[in-house]
């Protein structure tokens, strides 16, 4: 209920510049601002972003970070964005060079810390790669060992495979690509390439995921049915991303609302009320 | 030039014209590194009930053009909390707070009331009678005047802070619901709370919100909430008006004030901006500056009808 | 698969649903290259009156967020203008046209009526009863049920074409209003006209448009308009209703025929898109193509509750 | 009250490129708009742009034509625009490559036809200059005499200069410039030079004239105290461009307010009402 600071990352509100843009998919791009000032984020932090420069449209979207780095002055913030409506529509098409308004980081991330005994699980569907690509390079530059599993509609959305397979190489993890339609790796739901394994006898420490609802509904009965601890980045309607709309709230086990921009946007399966295991 | 940025609504002095509106500032600590509430005129809380109240299913928002719709529920940690967690720090701070009542019943009014009573440092209550969320929680009270008129005279009768009534912008008769906020006792009219509106999803074929329906704030209202301010004004003339609807910049505040208002109040502004409330009175300033208004408090009601 | 996109309006038949709104597409013949009138459901002609008016003075228009002020003050060239020099060519065309009558007093709505009876190839009617902009021009009717009843009986029985009555978003009680027009006779109900409000030249410290006030309209409006259509369609289930207020796309239209309505109108956003009538009723075909719509009249009061 | 076609020249409503934009002035700009598809204009005439793409800004903004060709099957389309709001900011900061909507032309333009024994006078101030500019070049194109006279704030306003002087070197007439701050030309209004030429015996058969309402007023009461034809070029508010909405309306001298989009903007000043020589 009181001031919420993003834990020990100082959030700003600062004007970016738009240094690259480039199609990883034929309905996802990469977006690297750029900025004098420093900002940074842990893997599953979010930023609310500026698209357009009218009332229409009024709010900002919610963008996972998906890496920050600091390099001679210049902070390079980088995104991942799947074109779904207008406001990321307006961002498809802003200017290289321009500026946007970014606030950051927002909420809080996952737990990396390495688990005794066994390795992580990474689970990304879709464009909820971004935070889990992020935690996936963090861990590695850490040395914690984890699987990454990457799911996607079809071969030509899987995002970023060679950065995804050198971060998992780099923990001597491996890389599991799955596509919907089978044009790519295995065939099937991401979730169903884990279970497979889990079947198979691999032990997670600790799932760490992201993606569309779906996908976390599965994975959520999963990790409760195995008893799997496991943290998922939701992604709820967001009106302000700071906790004062309570527009974002996720219902909890014990049947509070809780504002996602504050609380979340990760949140662990042990605390998620039913609707999320239906 | 050095302006004079502070105004009153009725007896209450405010360092300037610029509030924070109920419902999108938290409790006032949530921005604190953006926009400390000291910093503004006043800042009025999240609506506050008895007890602790979950709030709206979700979805609970939805983005329109140049606006949204809400359907919060008013969600709220309660009264009691409000007072325990929220407000030392706030008093520390030396912001001044407006707490923003309602209930669903009269006497839960004049709980929260009673409540805060107890406290220091709290500069007054804005009732709000005019959530068009939750079928039960104010809505008749907001558009019918004679039991607006007793809800008023009854927390009137409960507290010597100044009291302020939120108009809903969806009653019949808004005239004769300011009339019967006076007669009960206001000090001052807080208008206008969000229109209520819809939003439909063609795919899906039902309401985007959970609740159905829900209340339209940000730009798309501006002129309505300043035609009603006016209309108000003019009805009432004298009466303090605190302004508010779609609130964006420095001159939308001018432009609140000529039309009659004495302070404003910014909503749905600082979901785009968290430093929306600051550079606001920053802008006015610059207004004031440039047209040679030496005091902000010479605007109100300044409006020349054509 | 072929949609059908026809559509009636009480006993009224459309070839499709989507019409052209009062005051924003002339007398049907400014955008023959655009978007010609007998490509439409209907057109409903720019609000007559039995002799030419002059409207009020300039500034007319104020663009707000996502939506434009107007007081154009019902300019139009009378009812005998039109009958002789538009009538004839929108006949010809085959336009289903839809005259929009107004007075400022209830005899002129009669005289515009006993006029166009002696004139083949004409809809209906739309009784304007809401116009924000002419004190005497309708106000009364539209916001008070027992003379906006009386004035629709006298309409109807001036009359055996269908009859339509558009109703003010800034009535007291829209389905009371709503009622009366029933009551009265009407066939089917257009809403909503435009929104009271007030655009102020801070600068100048005076209202932007010369009357003061005006009517909001376009997307801003559209989700209070949304709501509007369902709160009146569930209220009167079965009576007929004609949708308008900032639609903008074939989705839109979608929108509020879930709500309740039968037709829309399409009015702001002919402005934006000089097309905008033609394209929406593509756009609306390829909906219902791709959600395996049959009959467009099947979306009609499809909204089913959360 | 019927359908209006612009004249002769079919309106259109096309997508048109953003093919170059250069600073005139630091207010000023000027766009070239290029399509396949063919345009025709005369002076005087105007297009309406679309700027942003949400609903905010709604309108699309009314602009002059300053110049139109078509070459090697592409049309080419000159508006000279001034930052005054954020429309025309948006239209400032527009990308170029990037498209627009343009439905032109729109209205009725200048008279052209030569006037026996005399000369034409042409009189722009500020961004009133590219109806004008516009008619100089046409004229001058067929050899039609003119003087030009261009007015503006301040010496770094004064836009176009050489074109200016160019066109009307061509019919060997002359181009006053004249300031209101006398940074540059003559010190004054623009209006105030055209009366020293008046009042020193030069005639002219017909003035056409665009600029602000003020000069414009005053050239109003100077043509009708010298009962000198002149054609004004007027800016309305305007909201469709097309007739529609009857937003724009000009007060004639008989009392009725007519559509400017449609029967101007050019008006000549004898019909007129009184409003515009206060
Ligand atoms: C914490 C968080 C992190 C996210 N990270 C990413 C990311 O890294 N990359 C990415 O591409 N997307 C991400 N999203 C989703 C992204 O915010 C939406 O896709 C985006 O807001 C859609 O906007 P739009 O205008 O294009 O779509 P529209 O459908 O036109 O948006 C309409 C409204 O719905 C909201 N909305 C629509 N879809 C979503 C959604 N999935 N989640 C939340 N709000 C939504 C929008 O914010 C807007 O207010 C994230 C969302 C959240 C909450
Ligand atoms: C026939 C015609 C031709 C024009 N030709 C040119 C031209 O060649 N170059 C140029 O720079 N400008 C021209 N203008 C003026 C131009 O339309 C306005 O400057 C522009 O619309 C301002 O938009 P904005 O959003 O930047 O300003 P804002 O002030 O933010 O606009 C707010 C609203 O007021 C209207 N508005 C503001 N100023 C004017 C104005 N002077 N005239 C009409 N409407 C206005 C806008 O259209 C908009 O609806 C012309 C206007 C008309 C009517
Ligand atoms: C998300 C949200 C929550 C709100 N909650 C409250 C509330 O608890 N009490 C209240 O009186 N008004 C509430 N309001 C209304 C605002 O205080 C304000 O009256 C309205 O939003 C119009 O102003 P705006 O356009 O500047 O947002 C809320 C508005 C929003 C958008
Ligand atoms: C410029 C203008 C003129 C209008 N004139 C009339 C009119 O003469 N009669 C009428 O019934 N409604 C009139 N209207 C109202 C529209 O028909 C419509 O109800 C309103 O604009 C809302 O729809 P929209 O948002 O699609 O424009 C006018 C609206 C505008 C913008
Ligand atoms: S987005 Fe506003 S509280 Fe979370
Ligand atoms: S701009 Fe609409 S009639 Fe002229």
């Amino acid at each position: 209920m009181t001031h919420n600071g993003g834990g020990m990352i100082a959030r700003r509100d600062l004007t970016v510049r738009i240094a690259a843009r480039t199609d990883l998919s034929p309905t996802c791009f990469r977006f690297i601002l750029e900025t004098a000032e420093e900002i940074a984020a842990v893997p599953g932090q979010f930023g609310m972003v500026t698209c357009g420069a009218g009332f229409d449209p009024l709010l900002r979207r919610a963008l996972s970070i998906a890496g920050v780095a600091r390099r001679e002055g210049v902070t390079r913030v980088e995104l991942m964005v799947k074109e779904v409506g207008r406001g990321t529509n307006l961002l498809r098409h802003a200017t290289v060079g321009s500026t946007l308004r970014l606030l950051a980081p927002l909420g809080n991330g996952f737990t990396l810390a390495p688990v005794e005994g066994t390795c992580l699980g990474l689970v990304a569907g879709g464009i909820g790669l971004p935070p889990v690509l992020f935690a996936a390079e963090r861990l590695a530059a850490r040395n914690v060992a984890f699987d990454l599993y990457v799911g996607a509609a079809s071969g030509g959305e899987l995002l970023d495979v060679e950065r995804c397979r050198a971060a998992a190489i780099a923990v001597g993890g491996d890389l599991v690509l799955t596509t919907d339609d089978g044009s790519a790796g295995e065939h099937g739901f991401v979730t169903a390439a884990l279970q497979r394994r889990l079947d198979g006898g691999q032990r997670y420490g600790r799932l760490l995921a992201c993606g569309p609802n779906p996908m976390l509904a599965a994975l959520t009965r999963l990790a409760r049915e195995r008893a799997l601890a496991a943290e998922l980045s939701l992604e709820e309607p967001m009106a302000c991303g700071v906790g004062v709309c309570l527009g974002c709230v996720v219902e909890l086990e014990d049947g509070r609302y809780v504002a996602s921009c504050k609380e979340g946007p990760v949140f662990s399966v042990d605390r998620l009320a039913a609707r999320w295991w239906p | 030039m050095s302006i004079r940025l502070d105004t009153t609504v009725g007896a209450l002095k405010l360092a300037n014209p610029v509030l924070a509106a109920s419902g999108t500032f938290g409790y006032g600590l949530d921005l604190l590194e953006f926009c400390p509430p000291e910093s503004l005129g006043a800042i009025v809380t999240k609506g506050l009930s008895p007890r602790p109240r979950r709030g709206n299913p979700t979805p609970r928002i939805v983005e329109t053009a140049a606006g949204m719709i809400n359907a919060i529920g008013l969600q709220n940690v309660g009264v009691e909390a409000f007072c325990r967690e929220a407000l030392p720090e706030l008093r520390a701070r030396g912001a001044v707070v407006v707490v923003n009542v309602f209930g669903e019943r009269m006497e839960e009014y004049l709980e929260v009331i009673g409540r805060c009573e107890g406290e220091d440092g709290l500069a007054g209550y804005e009732l709000n009678v005019s959530c068009p969320n939750v079928t039960a929680g104010g809505m008749e009270f907001g558009h019918d005047p004679a039991p607006l008129e007793r809800l008023t005279a009854m927390c009137r009768a409960a507290t010597r802070r100044p009291l302020w009534v939120k108009l809903s912008p969806n009653a019949p008769d808004l005239v004769a619901t300011a009339r019967a906020a006076l007669a009960g006792g206001a000090d001052a009219l807080t208008l206008i709370n969000t229109m209520r509106a819809m939003a439909i999803d063609a795919d899906a074929r039902r309401p985007v919100l959970a609740n159905g329906c829900g209340g339209l704030s940000g730009p798309a209202i501006k002129p309505i909430a300043l035609r009603m301010v006016w209309e108000v004004h003019k009805a009432l003339p004298g009466v303090p008006i605190v302004g508010i609807g779609g609130i964006e910049t420095g001159r939308d505040v001018v432009e609140f004030l000529l039309a009659g208002a004495s302070a404003v109040q910014i909503g749905t502004a600082i979901f785009r901006d968290p430093v929306a409330p600051l550079r606001i009175v920053a802008e006015l300033e610059s207004f004031c500056e440039e047209h040679e208004v030496a005091h902000v408090a010479e605007l109100t009601g300044g409006l020349q009808w054509r």
